[in-house]
């Protein structure tokens, strides 16, 4: 009998306590809005993630370092990278950037990887998908009222 | 209910005392490397505080580890372990009580013990407390966890090496987050997400590790 | 306070050591179970002792199986003497006793009783072979409320003179109406109400 | 009906069951490793960001998905055998190991394969990928218990506590991708919407995946015939059955 | 004359293998914490790179330190020292069998994983072999001195923080000078005046350390 | 081939335990030592064996001190078994055999003499105390030719079948102008041209 109240309560801490944390930030990893927010180290190396925004991308004159930027929407970083990018680094795609802030706000990053999202299709239909978003885009463009 | 916990507790103290003492050997030596690895590695004041935690904290880990093959091996080899058994104290009891001295001995001295080096190492008082309450937290699982390993693995041939095999694995979360809190701390964010998580390590190791133990000694003595 | 043993096997390493071994012992019965080295007279006694598991059978105390509350009525003394070399003799009386939850706390006296009174304060690394598993035996002087005896080996390394006290001891336990099961090689002689043997064969 | 169950809790019994199990569930895994490798290699098309090396989710998916399950399947038997003192369901354990092992191998090795041109590296210590990596020591772990320990009611019930307590890493593997902001895809397949996944993607994942199901039975049920006869070498149904055949 | 010594050495190999292998252990938790001590500390290169050569010494000193206690304990509880005592091979023999089991047991291995986690740690080639060089050589060094420490303490009351007393003022300069010489390395300058002084260490240790256990395990077992 | 001890004195922990002791043993020649636990019977043994030093007096081996070539023609085996749990009982004999510089290596054949050949491939640990024991003894089987045969307590643990065993191989080492000295709690008779016995008492 007591062994088991002892169990549940445990548990019962545990999972709280595993809730708690979730709260928090365990892993070094910020969305650009926490960085905006001045919520990441200063100086020790952490992770951004978010969306490489499109357009973004500029290989600078010695081809191997570039600049992008990353955004969450509603705020965005510039990090500069020099070295391979991973074949799924694409503007528009999830990107996970590792690195330090440098003193002037841009992100020095040293190794940048992309994030695969969990939406797998075939090219016509993510072709036919972004061609309905645009449409939709410019529907709601002529009549805001008729996306909602 | 107590009075047996504590007669095996104080006895487990006594004897590491007496004892060729691994125990209070790994915390000498923790502390002696401790206090020389700045005049192997250079004294680099940045460098040696981004360092103190995952020193300390792997102090604790080697204390744990190299002290659990032999938790329960001497008192098999006498007969202690025996007549725990026919004793008619509840074996969770005595199961629980020597974990206790087990921590007594490895993760509380380290754990004090930890604060000190962090001061030499340099890190800032916020971060010597977390550094400490880390610790604090954290190795109670060490100790809970490994005590499974070690009744597990009594006995049984290439002992050591298996106790190894499985508790590292389980250890390294302990280590990563304990040693995070400390680092997060330093870069200025807020380590509680560290600590509750080691907290929650605690509270599901306290309910598996005696378990597993008592069940694996009920085996081992077969 | 009737220990029954019921069709009992034994196995090691896969081997049956023996096989429907059945008694009932009642207060005052001396139960002494013989055979030749590895027939398994230590595998019988733990098991009735609850630290082995037997393949088959049943052991019961009072008609129930056994609980948490005939370990408090029984004591079991092994081959290994359970001696910390550290610890003095007293030391290690005083935590086996307390252990056992005995209420007798006159370990001294004990002691004496045994013989090793003298070398109640020596750490146990330096007492001699005998002397060693005296102390290991002074517990019984602390149990005579202790309905079960379990010894294995009680008279190995014992000179005669510890011989006969540890078998007077066991008479007056029996007499009291306890219950003894002891493993020896040697015959020593012990007064008993009702004596029975058990052998194991080689 | 319980006496049933613990008719075919005795080794003797289970074991021409077995025997007639085997070949069903072998010719399974076959036809469907065959019809899954055709959708996946043939009818499924390319996908639209990956292109081709997409395709190690046929093998990946699979593999992660029983290395998880075997690990639930292993505790259970083991809890049963704790519980029951049933001679079997140590055997069972010890049977479907080395198979958890395996796929769990190649989760990692095909993730870790795939992660090269996806992600840009190898590997990297985030939450689904080390508790993952902790499932395998697991299963390392308890496959050299079992060895260690001669006697063999011994190591099942050794056995049983270590597979008892590495229950708690599973839901941590499933879950870690919710949790933590881990590097690994979420969930593609959930049981609580529909899947994000063109239909005939999941359709070769799927046969691949019962293949992989399939393998395991016959695998485990091969393996547990020959643990039975190593175990019982001694029993008489043993020697008739040698002398049998 | 070399057969018993074989023999000896021989033994110790299997039982580590057989027994709770602490030497194993030993190396598997070097290996694992070396490789997970990135984790703890943060993964900067040049902070990896100096602390490279620590680390490796560290892990000697533990493996020589941590293990000492039970190099003639077991053997005597189990009266194997008695055994051999009354053998008619030469003690000085059986001490040297000891020895050289011990460092082939802690000192070798770790010497030969110490490249590896160099390597992970980024050294460079030149490095690297210092490193290893300066293991080799000084390992040994740990070995006979630790052997006299261990039969000096042998069945002493607190025999275990007594050895790590006597033991660690000596082990320390071996340390120094073994880290040391990998970090001239690093620095561009030339080590070698660092090993010739771990060659000297070595070659006194060899003289004065079994000598000095023959004549305590004569009196430890009086 | 004589052994002689002369006005022998042996202290522990500074309390003198026997004082001027003195014999001569020769070619065949069996002495039992007996006396109470404590007594110093396993000092005695240690002291002949060269393992302890005595308070005073001397032991001479063929007339002159014991040295190197002494400990050759000497076979000691004391309380402690000298036996490894990880070890089987096959590698602990031949490791025992091969310090001891035997000469015949029958390994298999001494632990069948000793009724365990069928466990010889097993690790000690599972052993029972008894065949614990043999295994330590089985090397009394490959030591005919050594000279002095140094015993302490060889029959503790031992069933009578194993006893009459060791008690016969004594008798054949004596009749072959072999010299024993033994302790021993129990009466083992043991055929010898000459036997001898010194009483340490209590
Ligand atoms: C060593 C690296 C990896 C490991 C250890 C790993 C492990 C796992 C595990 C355990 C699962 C099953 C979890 C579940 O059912 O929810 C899983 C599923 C999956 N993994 Fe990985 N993975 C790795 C790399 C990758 C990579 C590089 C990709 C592709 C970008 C990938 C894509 C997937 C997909 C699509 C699923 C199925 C998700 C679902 O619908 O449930 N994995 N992986
Ligand atoms: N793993 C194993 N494989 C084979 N046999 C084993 C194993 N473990 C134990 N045994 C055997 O089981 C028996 C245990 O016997 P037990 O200790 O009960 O003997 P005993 O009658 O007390 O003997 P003793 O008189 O020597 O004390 C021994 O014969 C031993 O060899
Ligand atoms: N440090 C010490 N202080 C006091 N007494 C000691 C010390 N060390 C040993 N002794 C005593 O020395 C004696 C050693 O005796 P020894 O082992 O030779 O006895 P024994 O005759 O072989 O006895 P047994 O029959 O029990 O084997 C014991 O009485 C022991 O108490
Ligand atoms: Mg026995
Ligand atoms: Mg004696």
């Amino acid at each position: 009998m007591i062994a088991i109240a002892a169990g549940v309560t445990l548990i019962a801490i545990a999972a709280a306590l595993v809730l708690n944390a979730f709260q928090g930030n365990v892993v070094f990893f910020f969305s650009p809005t926490q960085v905006a927010a001045k919520e990441a180290p200063l100086d020790r190396t952490f992770r951004v993630g978010g969306m490489v925004e499109k357009g973004s991308v500029k290989r600078r004159a010695d081809g191997l370092t570039v600049d992008f930027i990353v955004t969450d929407t509603a705020k965005s970083i510039p990090v500069v990278y020099s070295g391979l990018l991973p074949d799924l680094f694409k503007e528009g795609k999830g990107v996970v950037a590792q690195g330090k802030l440098g003193p002037d706000g841009a992100f020095v990053a040293s190794e940048v990887l992309a994030k695969h999202d969990e939406n797998y299709m075939p090219p016509e239909a993510a072709h036919a998908l972004s061609k309905a978003q645009a449409d939709k885009a410019a529907k709601s463009v002529v009549s805001p009222g008729a996306a909602r | 209910m107590l009075q047996p916990f504590f007669l095996i507790v104080r006895r487990e103290l006594r004897l590491a005392l007496h004892r060729k003492g691994d125990a209070l050997n790994v915390l000498v030596f923790f502390v002696v490397v401790a206090s020389l690895f700045p005049l192997g590695v250079g004294p680099e004041p940045n460098q040696l505080r981004a360092m103190a935690a995952g020193v300390a904290w792997i102090g604790a880990l080697l204390a744990a580890v190299l002290s659990l093959p032999r938790l329960f091996a001497a008192d098999l080899a006498d007969g202690t372990l025996e007549q725990m058994l026919v004793s008619p104290q509840p074996l969770m009891l005595v199961v629980l009580a020597k974990i206790a001295a087990h921590w007594l001995l490895t993760g509380l001295p380290l754990a004090l013990a930890a604060p000190l080096i962090g001061l030499q190492y340099g890190l800032p008082v916020d971060a010597l407390v977390i550094l400490l309450a880390s610790l604090l937290i954290g190795t109670p699982v060490l100790s809970f966890l490994g005590a499974a390993g070690a009744a597990l693995t009594l006995g049984v041939r290439g002992g050591g090496a298996l106790l190894g095999l499985l508790v590292l694995p389980l250890f390294v979360p302990v280590l990563v987050f304990g040693a995070g809190a400390v680092t997060a701390t330093l870069a200025g964010i807020n380590s509680s997400a560290h600590l509750s998580l080691l907290g929650a390590f605690l509270a599901v190791s306290s309910l598996i590790g005696p378990w597993a133990a008592c069940a694996a000694l009920r085996v081992a003595l077969d | 306070m009737t220990l029954l043993a019921d069709a009992l096997s034994c196995e090691r390493g896969g081997l049956r050591l023996f096989d429907g071994l059945g008694f009932t012992l009642q207060a005052g019965t001396l139960l002494r179970v013989r055979g030749a080295n590895g027939s398994g007279k230590s595998t019988l006694l733990r098991t009735l002792a609850g630290l082995t598991q037997p393949a088959a059978g049943t052991v019961l105390w009072r008609g129930k199986p056994r609980d948490d509350e005939f370990r408090g009525q029984m004591l079991f003394i092994g081959h290994a003497p359970a001696i910390k070399d550290d610890l003095t003799a007293l030391e290690n009386l005083e935590f086996s006793a307390r252990l056992s939850r005995l209420t007798d706390f006159r370990f001294e006296r004990a002691l004496e009783q045994f013989g090793i009174g003298r070398l109640a304060h020596l750490p146990a690394r330096h007492l001699s072979q005998g002397q060693r598993r005296r102390a290991a035996l002074a517990r019984l002087a602390l149990s005579p409320g202790v309905a079960l005896w379990l010894l294995d080996e009680p008279f190995a390394a014992l000179d005669e003179h510890a011989i006969a006290g540890v078998s007077a001891l066991c008479a007056a336990h029996l007499a009291a109406g306890g219950l003894l099961v002891l493993t020896s090689h040697q015959d020593v002689p012990i007064a008993a109400p009702d004596a029975r043997l058990i052998d194991l064969g080689s | 009906m319980t006496s049933d169950l613990l008719r075919f809790a005795a080794p003797q019994a289970f074991f021409p069951v077995a025997g007639k199990l085997i070949p069903w569930f072998s010719i399974l895994a076959g036809a469907l490793a065959l019809a899954g490798l055709y959708v996946a290699f043939v009818v499924a098309p390319t996908d639209a960001t990956q292109g081709e090396s997409y395709r190690i989710i046929f093998i990946h998916v699979p593999a992660a998905w029983m290395s998880m399950f075997i690990y639930l399947v292993m505790a259970g038997w083991a809890a049963l055998g704790l519980a029951m003192n049933t001679r079997l369901s140590g055997m069972m354990a010890s049977a479907l190991a080395p198979t958890g092992a395996m796929f769990t191998f190649l989760a990692l090795w095909t993730g870790a394969l795939w992660g090269k041109p996806t992600w840009g590296t190898y590997w990297v210590w985030d939450a689904r990928l080390t508790s993952e990596l902790v499932l395998l020591f697991l299963y390392l772990g308890f496959i050299s218990l079992k060895e260690a320990i001669s006697d063999p009611a011994r190591a099942d019930r050794a056995g049983a506590i270590l597979a008892l307590v590495g229950v708690v890493n599973i839901p941590i593997i499933y879950f870690s991708v919710q949790w933590w902001n881990t590097l690994h895809q979420g969930a593609s397949v959930s049981l609580t919407r529909a899947p994000s996944m063109a239909a005939t993607m999941l359709l070769g994942m799927l046969l691949m995946a019962l293949a992989a199901w399939m393998y395991s039975i016959a695998v485990a049920l091969a393996r547990l015939r020959r643990i039975i006869v190593e175990r019982e070498r001694d029993a008489q149904w043993v020697r008739m059955q040698r002398a049998a055949t």
